[in-house]
């Protein structure tokens, strides 16, 4: 078994792990990491998987840079979005029941 | 485009692009709202006598556009086409002459106008439509331009009466298109053709039968056949010549109008009757012009009553239909124009009495004749033509249909004729006498316009009904002179039985 | 050798990230998230992916880890005054 | 401009920046006459793919796939592109008049997203198509946390929880697919993708496939769907509902069609089913709504179900493919003339029940018809371009005898009555002589205009039907 | 419930598409050949800097496009919070900044120089600026941001439009950001350098106009 191999499969538990903090975890800023996590799984698994031969392939290596911009661009909009909800509410959570008062 | 293309199109555009123009209009435009009116209803009457010109010469009036791959927007003025459009025109010259008169000083007059003017284009569409789907495009269109009329007075009763006659008609055109699609899946997209498109080899017989089912419960909705004629008492709510247009000019016409395209068009009258099809269709127009006729006997409203004889009457042209055999043809088809002239004077009247008096029921109707005497004079004239009375419209079709139900060895829907006609005269002739024979009280409900002179009320609403009741007489007197109703319904029958046989 | 290494090394990638989404205490679940980070780069030098390594310790675990205890920051200093 | 291709990115791009760097002023009059242009490429780029009959390939950096990036387009992405851009346009003048030069942010923010959407439909590079799905996705949320009230940064977190989850699954079958094959162009992949390919590859599929229809709101993926359209400021809801999510579920198709069409095959019937549980669940809560935006949102939830029943009946006659074209066209064009009606209504009465659109009728005639003609769409009734999808798509069950679906369009058309009557009845009401009272704006003839304009293309384009047919035809 | 049923099914799919990955063909396609085949005409020694700023440089322009739209976003909510002082002055960690501040705009420089024939580049030099400016920021030395004034507005965009620029222009000869091969590592440094600052200057934003 290659070190692409290894990791690829640790990608896949990262990232099934990452999916289920999204979906279960309610404090926000969890869920950011929870997705960071996801993000990371599926890095590993491109790279993984791609070079399960032992060799180093740039076109993967390039798209997970990439990936890792946008993850950070997101991870930013996320934790803007949370700050400016908590600095509303005092809370990390959503709001359960939305849509009903509406308040806006 | 050449112009024989552009003669449908135009009649189409006559009352659309006046439409248009007047929801553009401020509200106290009034002169230019009227002019605009009058001038689309003048040039359509123009154009429809064209057309009958042309089509009583043998000419072809076809328009066609590619909607979708095979399926085309279609019409096509043929004879049967024109008997419809024609009295839409005519009678929607009267309604809009009426409304104008009717609804001085109303609120919203450009909405209400604008949605009248789409109704007679959506009216115009259905009669020339060459095939289904076209049909169905102009068959929804008048469910939607008819609601904002119907809901015109913003009242919470004016709000259920609309929602239930939406809820009749969107339920009745989603029938309606399962049917078409379905038939279309089945047969291919064809156009409406003399003698019927569809042949025995084409489906399976039980599916065919489905689709008859579906798309006549689809059209019955608006030409409200027992048990889809709920929406009908209810949408009278409406005011005075939206009723009018409903009862005669559009809705409930542009339902019978439908059976007639399927039964003879679609079908064929002798493919429908190998079907075992037009039996039970007859066997549901009777039950529904006794049923009409029953309930019509214990409304006090007048408008109510009026609405109950409406679906008495309509089916009358579907028995017509159902009768196999050119008398029976010829009977219904006539009195699809009977019955819109002689429907239309009782509506106006109804509301000469409820604007002049306040008049709204039966028992409040002791002496209008006196106050009233012309408007109660063509009330008389439209309900003896109901009854069937001799000289009027009503006679001519009651005789050809009787004469088809013996054609047809149906012999017990004559009976269902003279016990229509014993409940027509059951429900009409207490309102003549009071109207005519009883005193007046000492005040009216509510008196809004006071008699001037001989002129009992508003000339533009006096001017219709008049007019409407001399038709009634004069169709049924010159019956058999060239260009009557009942010759043109001769001309049809001919030419769909010519092709059948 | 270099496979134990491997299989120590995603394991131990494994249960910090595990660690992150498991701790009670938000501030040392984004700790253990930049020790995640860390570990992460070692995976990538390990895949002969240096770019990556670098960008993932520069951006992934530096600035993210910085964005994320500024908030916590935020979190906590809202909760004492 | 020799090709039209790669100026539909370039240039919602540059005009994005340009808004940054210059504020809300210059920035709406860049965005207009940046979305006139690409109107017109759009346009222009149909026209030569019609011409051409096939799809056009342009070779981002000349390398050409799989080296390097493809741009491709066929009639369906045209077809998608002058949409986008056609709705976007009018949106724009809406938008302009509706901010009035509060909320900096639009532009550049519509800016990127109509660059992402445009290379979304352009591109054919699965890598590529995730870069495209982060922009969209991201712009949108950006869009509709703009308003800054806690419901709306509520509902955009939620929004974007949902389309990261979306996006890394889909980024998740990228990476399996590049494992498996070593290429991530569609071109290259549609010849290796067979029935008999590894179980990662059906992973992959089933990943990508998933994260889309999540990012459509598919039901049971929905829940995001009515807060955040339903919460955003008029205009944005309005781009989010009519063009967004056809966004990915046009990627949905795409790749149902091509690389992965010998995978799909077995469960076409999955989506059918959850579109045919959209279209009853969304319209029976848009029925029970009590403001008006929901109502529109939840609306959007059961029309976007008629897309999904169009993959079983997917065959040679290619008549649902047609059908799911032109729901995706009308939808377009009703769903964000009624956003843009529903946001005047609220504008002026200052209130967004339902029940208080009494009486709005005889203020508002312009509005409420354009609310009318977008209800006709979606309702289904003719002529509109909503009638011939829904023609076509009873034609297409009847003709492969799924009459369930017959019953589920049926009945969708007629719960959409319910709810488009709902509002239409109250505004048709005399409101009772309390409410009149109340202090109300007044309309702004761009806003009342812009919304009717949108509306009754959404049912003129029922007769321009061949037209789009035509266009669906080459190359797709 | 809940909770069980989403980690059973995680924890299902992380086996199943596991014991999918253990069984796989060779690859039908071999990229990495390729790349190696057309490193010549890329203008750039690297592979993965060809890569990203060469044969999939498309996919670079729309994420720079992502950051910035990011950024965007950041400022657009973010304004809105109070303005807050920088952090507590702590004098270890301000001489530490005074001294690495500049090490890592030489870093930075580095990098960026590298990535042409070895690891490095834009990326990782603007994060290395980033960096600095946050760790001065931390240190009490340079204040959180406000709302960007007209310069910086300019300089967070200025990267993301010279590769703009230098993508429609290319336009006129050939493809989307086809660069001729004479010209490619000059234009691609061009955009480098002018990406490293942008890429300084949005990642340190996200940072400071947030905090």
């Amino acid at each position: 078994m290659t070190s692409g191999l290894i990791f690829a499969c640790a990608g896949v538990v990262l990232f099934a792990m990452g999916t289920a903090g999204v979906v279960l975890l309610d404090h926000l800023l969890r869920r950011i990491l929870a997705f960071n996590l996801m993000g990371s799984g599926a890095f590993l698994v491109l790279i993984g998987l791609a070079q399960r031969d032992g060799m180093p392939d740039p076109v993967p290596q390039a798209m997970v840079l990439t990936g890792i911009v946008v993850a950070v661009a997101a991870t930013a909009l996320a934790l803007a979005l949370a700050r400016r909800l908590f600095a509303l509410t005092g809370g990390y959570g959503l709001p359960q029941s939305e849509a009903k008062d509406g308040n806006d | 485009m050449t112009a024989n293309e552009a003669l449908p199109l135009a009649v189409i555009a006559s009352s659309l692009l006046p439409g248009l123009a007047i929801f553009a209009l401020p509200e106290r435009s009034v002169a230019l709202r009227s002019a605009l009116n009058l001038f689309g209803a003048l040039a359509k009457l123009a154009l429809v006598a064209t057309l009958l010109a042309g089509v009583a010469a043998g000419e072809d009036y076809a328009f066609r556009y590619a909607v979708l791959p095979g399926i085309d927007l279609a019409f096509k003025a043929d004879a049967l086409a024109l008997l419809f459009v024609t009295l839409s025109a005519v009678l929607w010259l009267f309604t809009t002459l009426y409304a104008i008169g009717y609804l001085e000083n109303a609120p919203h007059r450009s909405r209400f106008f604008g949605f009248f003017s789409l109704c007679v284009t959506a009216t115009m569409g259905i009669a020339m439509a060459a095939n289904l789907f076209t049909f169905f495009i102009f068959y929804e269109l008048l469910t939607l331009a008819t609601f904002p009329l119907v809901v015109h007075r913003g009242t919470p009763q004016a709000m259920r009466g609309g929602t239930i006659y939406l809820a009749y008609t969107l339920l009745g055109g989603t029938l309606l298109l399962a049917g078409i699609v379905w038939l279309n899946a089945l047969a291919g997209h064809a156009e409406f053709a003399h003698g019927g498109y569809l042949a025995a080899g084409d489906a399976p017989n039980w599916q065919m039968q489905v689709i008859f089912l579906l798309l006549i419960a689809g059209v019955g909705v608006k030409a409200a056949i027992v048990p889809l004629h709920g929406w009908l008492p209810q949408a009278m709510v409406a005011p005075a010549p939206v009723s009018a247009l409903l009862h005669a000019v559009a809705v409930v016409k542009a339902g019978a109008f439908g059976i007639v395209r399927i039964v003879y068009e679609v079908y064929g009258i002798e493919f429908a009757q190998s079907l075992d099809l037009l039996a039970p269709l007859a066997v549901f127009a009777a039950v529904t012009i006794v049923w009409g006729s029953f309930r019509a006997l214990f409304q006090d409203d007048l408008k109510k009553r009026l609405a109950f004889s409406t679906v008495s009457q309509v089916s009358y042209i579907v028995l017509g239909v159902a009768l196999f055999g050119p008398l029976g043809t010829v009977g219904g088809l006539v009195h699809l124009v009977h019955q819109g002239i002689m429907k239309i004077t009782l509506f106006f009247c109804a509301g000469n009495f409820a604007e002049t008096l306040g008049i709204h029921k039966v028992s409040e109707m002791d002496g209008a004749g006196r106050r009233m005497p012309l408007t109660t004079l063509a009330f008389s004239i439209g309900a003896l033509g109901m009854m069937g009375a001799p000289v009027t419209a009503g006679a001519v079709s009651k005789a050809w249909l009787a004469d088809g139900a013996e054609a047809a060895g149906m012999d017990w829907a004559i009976w269902v004729l003279w016990t229509s006609s014993l409940l027509n005269a059951a429900y009409f002739l207490p309102i003549l006498w009071r109207a005519w024979l009883r005193p007046a009280p000492a005040a009216w409900p509510e008196e809004r316009i006071v008699a001037r002179g001989r002129r009992e009320t508003a000339w533009l609403l006096l001017l219709p009904p008049l007019v409407t009741a001399i038709m009634t007489l004069a169709a049924g007197m010159f019956a058999e002179s060239p260009g009557s109703p009942l010759e043109w319904a001769k001309l049809i029958a001919a030419r769909e039985y010519r092709v059948a046989h | 050798m270099g496979f134990a290494f491997d299989l120590l090394l995603a394991l131990a990638l494994l249960w910090s990230a595990w660690r992150t989404l498991a701790t009670p205490d938000i501030f040392r679940a984004v700790i253990l998230f930049i020790v995640f980070g860390l570990l992460l780069t070692l995976v990538w030098s390990r895949l002969a992916a240096p770019d990556i390594a670098l960008a993932e310790a520069a951006i992934g675990a530096g600035l993210t880890g910085a964005l994320l205890l500024d908030a916590i920051g935020v979190l906590r200093g809202r909760k004492k005054s | 401009m020799t090709d039209p291709l790669p100026w539909l990115i370039l240039l919602p791009l540059l005009w994005a920046t340009g808004a940054f760097l210059l504020g809300p002023a210059r920035g709406a009059r860049l965005a207009l006459a940046g979305t006139a242009v690409q109107l017109w490429l759009a346009f222009a780029l149909a026209a030569k793919v019609s011409s051409a009959g096939t799809a056009l390939h342009h070779p981002v950096g000349g390398w050409g796939a799989p080296l390097g990036i493809d741009l491709a387009a066929d009639g369906l992405a045209a077809l998608l592109l002058i949409l986008t851009q056609f709705v976007a346009l009018p949106l724009f003048l809406y938008a302009r008049a509706y901010f009035a030069g509060k909320s900096p942010a639009f532009w550049p923010l519509a800016g990127f997203l109509l660059a992402g959407m445009n290379a979304l439909f352009l591109s054919a590079d699965l890598f590529n198509l995730y870069v495209t799905l982060e922009l969209v996705g991201l712009a949108a949320v950006g869009l509709v946390a703009m308003g800054g009230g806690a419901q709306q940064l509520a509902a955009a977190l939620r929004y974007l929880f949902a389309t990261l989850v979306g996006s890394g699954l889909y980024l998740l079958g990228v990476a399996l697919i590049y494992g498996v094959f070593g290429t991530v162009s569609i071109t290259a992949l549609t010849p290796l993708v067979t029935a008999d390919a590894p179980p990662a590859v059906w992973f992959a599929a089933g990943l990508m496939l998933a994260g889309l229809m999540a990012k459509t709101a598919l039901f049971p993926f929905h829940y995001w769907l009515p807060p955040a359209h339903g919460g955003a400021p008029a205009p944005v809801s309005a781009l989010l509902s009519a063009l967004v999510v056809k966004a990915s579920f046009y990627l949905i198709l795409r790749l149902w069609l091509h690389p992965f069409a010998p995978l799909t095959q077995v469960a076409a019937w999955l989506p059918a089913l959850l579109g045919g549980a959209a279209i009853l669940w969304g319209s029976w809560q848009a029925i029970r709504a009590e403001r008006l935006k929901e109502l529109v949102a939840w609306s959007t939830v059961a029309q976007l179900g008629y897309l999904f029943l169009i993959f079983p009946l997917l065959g040679a006659d290619r008549l649902a493919l047609h059908a799911g074209g032109m729901q995706v066209v009308a939808h377009g064009l009703a769903k964000a003339a009624m956003f843009a009606a529903v946001g005047v209504l609220i504008q002026v009465t200052g209130r967004d029940a339902v029940a208080d659109v009494a009486g709005v009728a005889a203020r508002l005639p312009v509005t409420l018809f354009a609310f009318g003609l977008a209800g006709i769409t979606l309702m289904g009734l003719p002529p509109s371009g909503g009638f011939l999808a829904k023609w076509m798509l009873i034609d297409a069950a009847l003709l492969r005898g799924r009459w369930d679906m017959v019953v589920v369009i049926l009945a969708g058309g007629l719960l959409a009555a319910v709810y488009v009557f709902r509002v239409l009845r109250q505004a048709f009401l005399l409101p009772s002589s309390g409410e009149r009272r109340r202090v109300e704006r007044r309309p702004v003839a761009t806003l009342e205009w812009t919304a009717f304009a949108l509306a009754a293309a959404s049912v003129l384009v029922g007769l321009r039907g061949m037209e789009i047919l035509r266009l669906l035809e080459a190359g797709t | 419930m809940k909770r069980f049923a989403v980690a059973l099914l995680a924890a299902l799919f992380a086996v199943a598409l596991i014991a999918a990955l253990l069984e796989l063909p060779a690859p039908a396609v071999d990229l990495p050949a390729a790349v190696g085949a057309k490193m010549a005409e890329s203008g750039i020694a690297h592979p993965v800097t060809a890569v990203l700023l060469n044969f999939r440089g498309y996919d670079t322009l729309l994420e720079i496009g992502v950051l910035l739209l990011a950024l965007i976003v950041v400022l657009a909510v973010a304004a809105r919070e109070e303005a807050k002082q920088p952090a507590v002055a702590d004098p270890v960690l301000q001489t530490l900044a005074r001294i690495a501040a500049p090490l890592m705009l030489l870093a930075a420089v580095y990098l960026l120089w590298a990535g042409a024939f070895r690891p490095g580049g834009a990326f990782q030099a603007g994060a290395v600026l980033a960096a600095a400016a946050v760790l001065l920021h931390l240190a009490g030395l340079a204040a959180a941001w406000q709302k960007p004034g007209k310069c910086l507005r300019i300089g967070l965009a200025a990267g993301f439009l010279v590769f703009l620029a230098v993508a429609a222009g290319l336009l006129v000869e050939g493809a989307l950001l086809q660069y001729p091969p004479a010209w490619a590592g000059a234009l691609i440094l061009l955009i480098e350098a002018t990406l490293t600052v942008s890429l300084g200057l949005i990642l340190a934003g996200l940072f400071l106009f947030l905090s």
